[in-house]
Protein backbone atom coordinates (compact mmCIF):
# COMPACT_ATOMS: atom_id res chain seq x y z
CA UNK A 1 0.00 0.00 0.00
CA UNK A 2 1.24 3.26 -0.60
CA UNK A 3 1.63 5.49 2.15
CA UNK A 4 0.64 9.16 2.30
CA UNK A 5 3.84 11.66 2.74
CA UNK A 6 2.74 14.32 4.75
CA UNK A 7 4.85 17.30 3.66
CA UNK A 8 5.76 17.50 7.45
CA UNK A 9 8.11 14.70 7.37
CA UNK A 10 9.90 16.27 5.16
CA UNK A 11 10.75 19.25 7.31
CA UNK A 12 14.18 18.55 9.52
CA UNK A 13 13.15 17.68 13.47
CA UNK A 14 14.31 20.83 15.04
CA UNK A 15 17.74 20.99 16.36
CA UNK A 16 16.97 23.38 19.20
CA UNK A 17 13.94 21.14 20.55
CA UNK A 18 15.94 17.93 19.74
CA UNK A 19 18.62 19.62 22.65
CA UNK A 20 15.18 20.08 25.01
CA UNK A 21 14.10 23.64 24.66
CA UNK A 22 12.76 25.79 21.64
CA UNK A 23 11.96 29.30 21.75
CA UNK A 24 9.83 29.79 19.10
CA UNK A 25 7.52 26.20 20.21
CA UNK A 26 4.21 25.96 17.72
CA UNK A 27 5.54 28.42 15.33
CA UNK A 28 8.70 26.99 14.64
CA UNK A 29 9.39 26.01 10.72
CA UNK A 30 11.18 22.74 11.95
CA UNK A 31 9.38 19.70 12.98
CA UNK A 32 9.38 19.05 17.09
CA UNK A 33 9.61 15.28 17.39
CA UNK A 34 8.37 14.50 21.01
CA UNK A 35 10.78 12.02 22.82
CA UNK A 36 11.44 10.08 25.52
CA UNK A 37 14.86 10.63 27.43
CA UNK A 38 17.09 8.06 27.95
CA UNK A 39 17.44 8.09 32.09
CA UNK A 40 20.81 6.32 31.43
CA UNK A 41 22.02 9.20 29.43
CA UNK A 42 20.58 11.84 31.97
CA UNK A 43 22.45 10.08 34.76
CA UNK A 44 25.29 10.39 32.60
CA UNK A 45 26.24 7.17 30.73
CA UNK A 46 24.39 4.74 28.76
CA UNK A 47 26.17 1.68 27.66
CA UNK A 48 24.11 1.58 24.33
CA UNK A 49 25.04 4.77 22.89
CA UNK A 50 23.06 5.12 19.66
CA UNK A 51 21.53 1.52 19.28
CA UNK A 52 19.51 2.78 22.12
CA UNK A 53 15.57 3.25 21.79
CA UNK A 54 15.42 6.32 23.97
CA UNK A 55 16.66 9.65 23.06
CA UNK A 56 20.56 10.79 24.11
CA UNK A 57 20.20 14.45 24.04
CA UNK A 58 23.48 16.27 22.79
CA UNK A 59 23.36 19.65 25.03
CA UNK A 60 25.50 21.32 22.41
CA UNK A 61 24.49 24.18 20.83
CA UNK A 62 23.91 23.91 17.80
CA UNK A 63 25.46 25.32 14.87
CA UNK A 64 25.01 24.86 10.81
CA UNK A 65 27.82 22.40 10.69
CA UNK A 66 25.57 19.86 13.40
CA UNK A 67 22.44 20.45 12.02
CA UNK A 68 23.70 19.36 8.69
CA UNK A 69 25.63 15.91 10.74
CA UNK A 70 22.63 15.38 12.66
CA UNK A 71 20.72 15.68 9.79
CA UNK A 72 23.03 12.95 7.73
CA UNK A 73 22.86 10.97 10.93
CA UNK A 74 20.03 7.91 10.83
CA UNK A 75 17.69 8.66 13.52
CA UNK B 1 20.08 32.48 37.24
CA UNK B 2 19.10 30.68 34.49
CA UNK B 3 21.39 28.81 33.00
CA UNK B 4 20.01 28.37 29.10
CA UNK B 5 20.66 31.66 26.97
CA UNK B 6 17.88 31.18 25.12
CA UNK B 7 15.19 31.08 28.02
CA UNK B 8 17.21 33.88 29.66
CA UNK B 9 16.78 36.35 27.23
CA UNK B 10 12.39 35.39 26.11
CA UNK B 11 10.89 38.53 27.66
CA UNK B 12 7.66 36.02 27.98
CA UNK B 13 6.84 32.57 28.38
CA UNK B 14 4.51 32.04 26.07
CA UNK B 15 4.23 28.24 27.36
CA UNK B 16 2.54 29.91 30.67
CA UNK B 17 -0.68 30.85 28.18
CA UNK B 18 -3.71 29.46 28.93
CA UNK B 19 -4.16 26.85 26.14
CA UNK B 20 -0.59 27.02 25.55
CA UNK B 21 0.81 23.31 24.66
CA UNK B 22 4.41 23.36 27.09
CA UNK B 23 5.36 20.23 24.93
CA UNK B 24 5.34 22.48 21.75
CA UNK B 25 8.50 24.44 24.26
CA UNK B 26 9.94 21.76 25.74
CA UNK B 27 10.89 18.56 24.70
CA UNK B 28 11.75 15.05 27.06
CA UNK B 29 8.79 16.59 29.69
CA UNK B 30 11.08 18.93 30.64
CA UNK B 31 9.47 22.13 32.06
CA UNK B 32 11.03 25.42 32.63
CA UNK B 33 12.14 24.20 36.09
CA UNK B 34 13.76 21.05 35.52
CA UNK B 35 15.34 22.33 32.09
CA UNK B 36 16.98 25.02 34.28
CA UNK B 37 18.25 22.42 36.72
CA UNK B 38 19.34 20.15 33.74
CA UNK B 39 21.26 23.48 32.15
CA UNK B 40 22.44 23.89 35.44
CA UNK B 41 23.95 20.41 35.77
CA UNK B 42 25.21 20.53 32.64
CA UNK B 43 27.27 23.47 33.32
CA UNK B 44 28.74 22.02 36.39
CA UNK B 45 29.69 18.85 35.56
CA UNK B 46 31.17 20.01 32.59
CA UNK B 47 33.29 22.72 34.56
CA UNK B 48 34.05 20.80 37.33
CA UNK B 49 35.32 17.35 35.66
CA UNK B 50 36.26 18.91 32.16
CA UNK B 51 38.77 21.35 33.73
CA UNK B 52 38.59 22.96 31.04
CA UNK B 53 36.43 26.56 31.79
CA UNK B 54 36.93 27.28 27.68
CA UNK B 55 35.52 23.99 26.55
CA UNK B 56 32.90 23.88 29.24
CA UNK B 57 31.58 27.60 28.02
CA UNK B 58 31.57 26.90 24.05
CA UNK B 59 29.06 23.80 25.14
CA UNK B 60 26.70 26.38 26.54
CA UNK C 1 21.14 1.85 38.56
CA UNK C 2 23.54 2.85 36.35
CA UNK C 3 26.62 4.08 38.70
CA UNK C 4 27.05 0.53 39.60
CA UNK C 5 28.11 -0.89 36.42
CA UNK C 6 31.64 -1.20 36.20
CA UNK C 7 33.13 -0.17 33.30
CA UNK C 8 35.85 -2.26 33.35
CA UNK C 9 34.03 -5.12 33.67
CA UNK C 10 32.17 -4.60 30.46
CA UNK C 11 33.64 -6.38 27.79
CA UNK C 12 33.07 -4.25 24.69
CA UNK C 13 33.37 -0.98 24.92
CA UNK C 14 32.43 0.00 21.29
CA UNK C 15 33.24 3.97 22.44
CA UNK C 16 36.78 3.36 21.88
CA UNK C 17 36.24 2.36 18.40
CA UNK C 18 37.28 4.59 15.96
CA UNK C 19 34.98 6.48 14.54
CA UNK C 20 32.73 6.25 17.62
CA UNK C 21 31.79 9.51 19.09
CA UNK C 22 31.80 9.40 22.61
CA UNK C 23 29.19 11.81 23.24
CA UNK C 24 26.63 9.05 21.97
CA UNK C 25 27.60 7.10 25.39
CA UNK C 26 28.20 10.09 27.98
CA UNK C 27 26.75 12.95 28.62
CA UNK C 28 27.80 16.18 30.88
CA UNK C 29 31.46 15.79 28.85
CA UNK C 30 32.33 12.72 30.62
CA UNK C 31 34.78 10.37 29.49
CA UNK C 32 35.55 6.25 30.92
CA UNK C 33 37.98 8.57 33.49
CA UNK C 34 36.05 10.73 34.97
CA UNK C 35 32.71 8.76 34.78
CA UNK C 36 34.42 6.30 37.05
CA UNK C 37 35.56 9.46 39.22
CA UNK C 38 32.19 10.88 39.53
CA UNK C 39 30.20 7.21 39.85
CA UNK C 40 32.59 6.57 43.43
CA UNK C 41 31.44 10.08 44.32
CA UNK C 42 27.75 9.00 44.08
CA UNK C 43 28.29 5.78 45.70
CA UNK C 44 29.70 7.59 48.84
CA UNK C 45 26.85 10.45 48.40
CA UNK C 46 24.43 7.44 48.37
CA UNK C 47 25.70 5.94 51.49
CA UNK C 48 25.74 9.21 53.43
CA UNK C 49 22.57 10.03 52.21
CA UNK C 50 20.92 6.83 53.37
CA UNK C 51 20.64 5.33 49.73
CA UNK C 52 18.78 8.19 48.18
CA UNK C 53 20.07 8.40 44.72
CA UNK C 54 17.52 11.68 44.78
CA UNK C 55 19.03 13.50 47.28
CA UNK C 56 22.49 12.39 46.65
CA UNK C 57 22.01 13.65 42.98
CA UNK C 58 20.80 17.18 43.98
CA UNK C 59 24.34 17.64 46.57
CA UNK C 60 26.35 17.80 43.86
ZN1 LIG D 1 12.09 24.43 16.99
ZN1 LIG E 1 20.30 5.08 26.37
Amino acid sequence: PFRHIDPETKMKDCPWYDRGFCRHGPYCKHRHRRRAVCPNYLAGFCPQGRECQHAHPSFGLPSFENIAISHAKPS
Amino acid sequence: PIYDQDLATMEDRPWRKPGADITDYFNYGFTEETWNLYCERQKKLRIEFGGNQQAANNAL
